[in-house]
């Protein structure tokens, strides 16, 4: 019945060096009060994976960004469309040390997205909107749109910095 | 999210309770409006005291409350701002565009 | 590959009065530490639907006990095996009055659950363990457990007691 | 979850932060039987106010507790309890077992 059910991705195996072990899916309708449920239910889980709380914030930020674009934007408003979230741990080797990750799939069944707008507008313009995809990326190593036959995918990907990156990574950026 | 009004002399702070997201904002960003249109308020602070969450939709609310009290010749500022509220508003490049204080003594003080 | 995916129950469209909405379906992995997860999904969903403060608590408690019953009961303790969590929103009809209810399914594909081990032990006897059927079965209206195909379903409901009701259930029970 | 010791005389007090559920009751159990049955304690109060959440199987452990402290001789109390915690004490009609003390002045007085 759901068409989103059978469209499990087995497309993400192939980076060698790269693995991942499934920790959670959520099926919900495109409704924003549901919004809430899906920050409550990743705020623990990505507590559990060893990010720090500000890294924590991050993604829950992009999820809550990304999942309110489907809705706002693929789903034009309307409530009742499905929604899938994937969350799955990933672990990196990069120079012997192993980093923690996390990936994070969103599927829709709305039209193929159109790339072209997918422009985050630039910050020097005070106006209301326009922020979710400055928000995404910023908070996130990878934002990868794709559509996957009947469905768009979104996908997101954090990795927390191991101890040398975590100092790096405290620095203010200059803005 | 709950939202509610009191006056301090010649401001009005809006306490907020809940997170806002897209699914409320526009409660938020109604009610900063009626209030900063309000005759003879000279300020509205608003109390995030209570707002662990602002998703992009929230600041948008906020930007729309700032233009507002610029075209009212009013102030409009915020107090309470948890670590989540305070870098969306760095990551969207608008901290420093609003008048951002700790409490709500210094929020009103003239 | 998930042989609980295909298996959505259909068989819970029979009482004539109810009506049934989805709102959201949860998958996880049986290791102790996603407990979390589905107390943070469910906690703002429960809100959502309006019951007291104390009821929602009361649900959070029982789904919490009742997948932990999972893990450890029909799972051994197994950590990789699977579990579906279906919230739907109820609504019925009683005297002229509607009633908010939360229905939360439990799915597991563990051996068929022995009934007649079953039993929440008496109280007086103080001694740990042995607490999670009573806190269950008192804290919903109803707690069915059914086999379903190859599948362990457990059937959790509460509805929100109307103004009159909730007068009612804040009277002490005796103890 | 956290949990951690500290000493006020003869007394022990853990604090413990977070929730209590399947996936951590296992370290309270030990660190209150440790903290019970080590010499020269007469008293140990569990801190439950960063607690919000406690499960069956925390419930156990704490009842463990109960029964060390008995055999040790000592007491065992709690402070600090949710509503959540509460509830959950009083559906296993455990509430009355415990010593349930307020605060930690409370908990640790004479
Ligand atoms: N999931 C999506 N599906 C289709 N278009 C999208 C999606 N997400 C973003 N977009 C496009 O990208 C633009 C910028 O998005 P965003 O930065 O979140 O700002 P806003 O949503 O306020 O317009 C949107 O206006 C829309 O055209
Ligand atoms: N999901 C389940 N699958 C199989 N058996 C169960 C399940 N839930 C409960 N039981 C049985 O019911 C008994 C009582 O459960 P409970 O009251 O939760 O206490 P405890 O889990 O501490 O034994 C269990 O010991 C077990 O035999």
């Amino acid at each position: 019945m759901n068409p989103i059910a059978a469209k499990q991705p087995r497309d993400m195996n192939k980076s060698s060096k790269v693995t991942r072990a499934f920790l959670l899916k959520l099926e919900l309708r495109s409704h924003p009060t549901l919004l809430c449920v899906i920050r409550g239910a990743l705020q623990p889980l990505v507590e559990m994976l060893g990010f720090s709380a500000e890294h924590n914030r991050e993604i829950i930020r992009a999820v809550d960004e990304a999942v309110a674009n489907i809705m706002r934007h693929s789903y034009q408003g309307r409530l009742d469309q499905p929604i899938e979230v994937y969350c799955n741990r990933l672990q990196r080797r990069t120079n012997g040390e192993i980093e923690q990750g996390v990936e994070v799939l969103l599927f829709d069944c709305g039209p193929a997205v159109d790339t072209t707008k997918l422009e985050a507008r630039p910050l020097d313009e005070v106006r209301p909107g326009g922020l979710g995809l400055h928000i995404i990326r910023g908070s996130m190593d990878t934002v990868q749109y794709k559509r996957a036959g009947r469905l768009n995918r979104l996908r997101l990907v954090k990795y927390a910095r191991t101890s040398k990156g975590e100092c790096g990574s405290a620095e203010e950026k200059p803005s | 999210m709950k939202i509610s009004a009191r006056r301090v002399e010649t401001a009005t702070i809006l306490d907020v309770s809940g997170n806002i997201d897209m699914s409320n904002s526009p409660e938020v960003r109604k009610a900063l409006l009626r209030e900063i249109r309000e005759k003879g308020v000279t300020r509205v602070a608003l109390n995030l005291t209570g707002v662990a969450y602002i998703d992009s939709s929230g600041v948008a609310s906020l930007v729309e409350g700032l233009k507002a009290s610029r075209e009212s010749g009013s102030r409009f500022v915020l107090f309470g701002l948890s670590d989540s509220a305070r870098e969306v508003l760095k990551i969207s490049r608008l901290l420093k565009l609003f008048e951002v204080y700790d409490d709500e003594t210094q929020a009103i003080a003239p």
